[in-house]
């Protein structure tokens, strides 16, 4: 049973992801993030959810919208915002930005500006755990977009026929980029999909994060006891553009956003908190103060660390084994 | 009259306006060509006159969509996808390579391929090793395909135009740091053939092969070496398959110099092949070595002074030219 | 209804393609084919039973176990043969053999080495007719191990988001060369996937073509009325190896083959036929004599054939128009 | 001792083994891997050691399980991938090049990809245009790949093993028509660098530069001109990323001339790539043009015939040689 801490873990995570988007959105528009910027405001539930999981040597692969899922595996504020604003002391050394996280210490794996090939990678983790004999598990979150992939289909069938350790988080926000899932997808339903596999097919309220936290601790301990892999469907939405800079709503209505605002998975879980007597409004408030603290001091940080040096722009093409 | 200037994506957004005005079997396929234009504004437009079913939004499944323009063109329609990001594609490799460039020469003649496929190539903005690949050099190792790799809005409307125009696959591929360049372009219509290079400037001590934005810097570079009383002759090909031997030939007679400028890897890249052509049939005409200039052999960085370390800029294409004429 | 007329010219297409590929295993083996040879020996049914609603200006799409569907859909035994003795005679002029077969003519638009572009070609065929507003119909035949491609999930969602007029038809002969079907997908049954794209999936005896043809039948219906696409599972069996001269027993027992040699779709057909009283045996064996008088002749017109002349070796890379 | 003959496949086999049996990390993915033995023979008997997981037989989806060995390879195992003909993983060159290739330098260096791409290449047998495939020159354009062609044996074991011994994820394309070639491979344990050519024939007059089976038509051609008087040095890079630029600068700066056969593709091959780095660093040490000898920019026929008109053999290999002496 979760208790009071765990669901002030989930807050604090949440809101720490939320602020340090709000952070990088900001920073973006001052021209402090040279490249591209994809926010995950609106999904936090789900990256809090599934990673409460996941061990430190449990690995992760995601997406071009991975701040989220690079901060719940334990990527410091510090290194995110370090990496976007291009710095040496960034998670991928300035070699990465927004789509290019790396923190193989915290076992995030890398995330790909090509959907796609983070569900295969996740795959292939977990073939190797199942080789070594090991418990670690592995999950690779992706979008509806992802699904019409082939990536998507022949990563799905090889965890399956393999009984691979493996979750797969589709975290369906209803557009990629532009373009509506209901147009994009052959079926109403991803978690359905899972059937197409052999696998469980699991949908969840992706804004609760305590649904989430339910149905990918199954998942995970399935996928650890030898049980396989999963498909999690996580309903969700993000509230800010595609990236930023761009513009909104010519695919999307302001009413539609407005709506999903509303059922906001942070204010969700704050309410719990307050309604069920857990907290109290100035504990809440306390824990923001602490999250935007430390936002604010990895923006500090980032913006006053160095940039990578230029002679070591083709270091490590190679190792240096061979 | 005065000569009209438009941008680099307004041209090719003219090209193919104009042609799917003629042709009705002309369709476009991408992730978001439709309603919102294109990512880079490629089809602004095109959706309230054409609508949906000729600008058509796609699923996230670029092996599979252009696996499905080999299917079209061969049933008489004649699709255009709109890729974004060269970087996409390459889970497309083998629906181009072994498919689409060629099923024309397996039907022995008998089916026609004319798919284009167009979209951003190039190092710039940060966008990262998965939005900076170029990949010109491989398509043109392939048998079957054209490729064009314009550096001007005016040569980016004529080929495009020829593009929609030709029964072959073409790979039409837009410098992401020329879309907003402007340049002149007659409203008058035209076409350019492909193979035909283009002089950008007239020269006598060296000449400099440039593709897609390098022609830009290489200009740039010559300018200052002008300057310096430094007479540079700059050749930009245009298309990289078929690739005009001849012009280079007919330069590096006159120069006895050649420098080949390219942002894209080295080895077996474009400027290997230029260079191995000159080597074999202009070696005569050579009073030096042949030089090239490419970005490193390495993934795109983000950062800015990474990103800029891995690619030749006017300074050191400059440098670059200076050393060739000590040679 | 089917009438007797409809049952013989079945019979007569599954005996040609029987007596060809029975003709081109032996032509192999003599060393008269220099390269592979798939043969359709089994599965005769499939191709009999779909070619026969498809018009000469429908189009299909198939692999390299294609010859049945060459045959079906109008191509001459002399073209088919004359192509795997690598003649000029053949139907790909001898620049494909057994994997890449041609004849546009007659709306074969190829068959493909490489497993599945065959089905996303299908689509886009499909493509073409719905924007030419016409009822042309497109298909792909494929194996069971093409499904598990992501050109199969990319195909068959495309075709059902955009209703596109094309049969997907999956001839389940149970391997892929030697893997099985029940170890390389997640899912027992193909059908069953069509659910994953909103597409009617429908399961059917592979060997009665009489099965095939009136599952076709509606499916065809379906796809030039506008109705979109079918995915067709044909369960059926390879009797000869993957390709001639392969070994056949290290993956399937002898008792297995001899099982579904019994269930052979010529002779169950001609099973039916005589119960039925719709022909007699003598006018079973004076088509077979026919049949075996025309692949006679083919043989000996694909052996009298010229070679290709190697100076057009490099001719049609391009086209001349530019 | 007698020296003990092996073929090549025997000889990639025996690496193979010796390896698995040293690393329990390494695993083999690939289609009829398992019971099968390969495709090709090359995991004969294996299954039997070392079972269905270490030796894994995988559904049709090249994109997918080499996607999937990226994963694995992060994460502490060894993947193999037997991919049979190299035509086939075209599908999978998003991948290889965006992912497998660059995740060393993107995670600057704190993961590491030790993924081994394995299978066939080439013309002949009359495979047809899906089955004769090389792509090496593709693979030398990306940065972040090793691509060995062995031409022997002996080659064949010692890159293989080098192979498995190294962080970095490599190509090792096998000719189809070398496979059941016999050449003499020590019992004794060796490894063979990358990026070192073989001197395979000495001579004075001319340097031929060739790949994989053209090795050995070379060395036939020079046999034959050797009975004319012509004594031709013979080269064979064996890896093409990296390739060894300096034994061939060494052998130009003997011979004075320069030839590349190559059986794959001319424009922008590894020939062209040769070529521009001796017409760089070796110009002043050419008497003559550089020249090359490829197959033909087309996709590969069926038809015996038009097969052997597409790939160089002997008898043209020497007539370009005589060529080039007279130049
Ligand atoms: C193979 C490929 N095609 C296209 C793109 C361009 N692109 C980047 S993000 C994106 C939409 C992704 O949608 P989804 O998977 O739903 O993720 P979301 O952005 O909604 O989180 C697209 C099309 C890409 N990065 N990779
Ligand atoms: C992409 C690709 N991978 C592997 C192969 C090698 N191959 C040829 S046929 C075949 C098996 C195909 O099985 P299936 O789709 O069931 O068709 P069947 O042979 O049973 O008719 C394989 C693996 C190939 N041709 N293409
Ligand atoms: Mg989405
Ligand atoms: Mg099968």
């Amino acid at each position: 049973m979760l208790g009071k801490d765990d669901l002030l873990r989930f807050y604090r995570m949440m809101q720490t992801i939320r602020r340090c988007e709000e952070r990088l959105a900001k920073a973006h528009q001052q021209g402090l993030i040279p490249g591209a910027c994809h926010t995950y405001v609106g999904q936090e539930a789900v990256a809090a959810g599934v990673c409460a999981h996941l061990r430190k040597d449990d690995v992760i692969f995601s997406t071009h919208r991975g701040h989220g899922h690079a901060l719940a595996k334990g990527v410091s504020p510090r290194e995110l915002i370090a990496e976007l604003f291009g710095r040496a002391t960034g998670c991928s050394r300035g070699r990465g930005g927004s789509m290019h996280l790396f923190a193989p210490e915290v076992g995030l794996m890398g995330t790909t500006g090509i959907v796609g090939p983070n569900i295969l990678q996740a795959a292939g983790a977990g073939y190797s755990f199942k080789l070594l004999r090991s418990d670690r598990v592995s999950a690779a979150f992706f979008g509806d977009g992802a699904v019409q992939n082939g990536a998507f289909h022949e990563g799905l069938n090889m965890a399956s026929i393999w009984k691979l350790p493996v979750l797969f988080v589709c975290e369906n926000n209803q557009y990629a980029t532009e373009v509506p899932f209901r147009y994009a997808s052959g079926s109403p339903s991803v978690a359905a999909r899972g059937q197409a596999y052999g696998l469980p097919g699991v949908e969840v309220d992706g804004n609760d994060v305590l649904a989430v936290h339910a149905a990918a601790g199954e998942a995970v301990e399935r996928a650890r006891k030898g049980g396989g892999a999963t498909l999690l469907e996580c309903k969700t939405y993000r509230t800010r553009p595609h990236a930023e800079g761009m513009a909104d709503f010519g695919y999307r209505s302001r009413e539609e956003v407005e709506a999903w605002k509303a059922r906001d998975p942070i204010l969700r879980l704050q309410r719990q908190l307050l309604e069920k007597g857990l907290a109290g409004e100035a504990e809440l408030r306390a824990i923001d103060q602490e999250v935007e603290a430390m936002v604010d001091d990895a923006a500090r940080f980032a913006e006053a660390s160095p940039w990578p040096d230029p002679a070591t722009a083709a270091d490590h093409v190679y190792s240096e084994s061979c | 009259m005065a000569r009209r200037e438009i941008t680099f994506m307004k041209a090719t957004l003219e090209a193919l306006s104009e042609e799917m005005a003629k042709n009705p079997a002309i369709f476009v396929l991408g992730e978001g060509v439709g309603k919102r234009g294109g990512n880079f504004g490629t089809t602004t437009g095109l959706y309230d006159l054409y609508g949906p079913e000729r600008l058509c939004d796609t699923p996230i499944c670029e092996r599979g969509f252009i696996g499905l323009c080999a299917g079209a063109a061969m049933t008489g329609t004649r699709p255009v996808v709109d890729f974004m990001f060269s970087d996409f594609i390459l889970d497309a490799v083998g629906e181009i390579a072994n498919q689409i460039a060629k099923i024309q020469y397996m039907s022995n003649g008998r089916l026609k391929m004319p798919v284009l496929l167009r979209g951003s190539i190039g190092i710039g903005h940060s966008s990262a090793t998965h939005h900076s690949g170029s990949y010109y050099s491989m398509y043109a190792h392939f048998p079957g395909l054209r490729v064009a790799v314009p550096s001007t809005p005016y040569d980016a409307k004529g080929l495009l135009k020829r593009a929609l125009n030709c029964d072959d696959p073409v790979l039409f591929l837009e410098h992401k740091s020329l879309l907003a360049a402007k340049g002149p372009v007659p409203e008058e219509e035209y076409q350019i053939e492909f193979g035909k290079a283009s002089v950008k400037r007239e020269g006598g001590e060296v000449t400099v092969v440039a593709i897609a934005l390098m022609v830009q810097h290489a200009l740039k570079a010559a300018d200052r070496l002008a300057s310096e009383g430094v007479s540079v002759e700059i050749l930009d090909p245009r298309t990289v398959s078929p690739l005009d031997t001849e012009a280079i030939l007919k330069s590096v007679r006159k120069t006895g110099r050649l420098l080949i400028v390219d942002e894209s890897f080295a080895p077996c890249g474009i400027g290997a092949e230029i260079a191995a052509r000159i080597a074999a049939d202009g070696f005569d005409d050579l009073d030096a070595p042949i030089r090239r200039l490419n970005g490193l052999h390495a993934p795109t960085p983000y950062s800015p002074p990474l990103e800029a370390a891995v690619i030749p800029n006017p300074e050191t294409i400059a440098a670059e030219i200076r050393r060739l004429l000590e040679e």
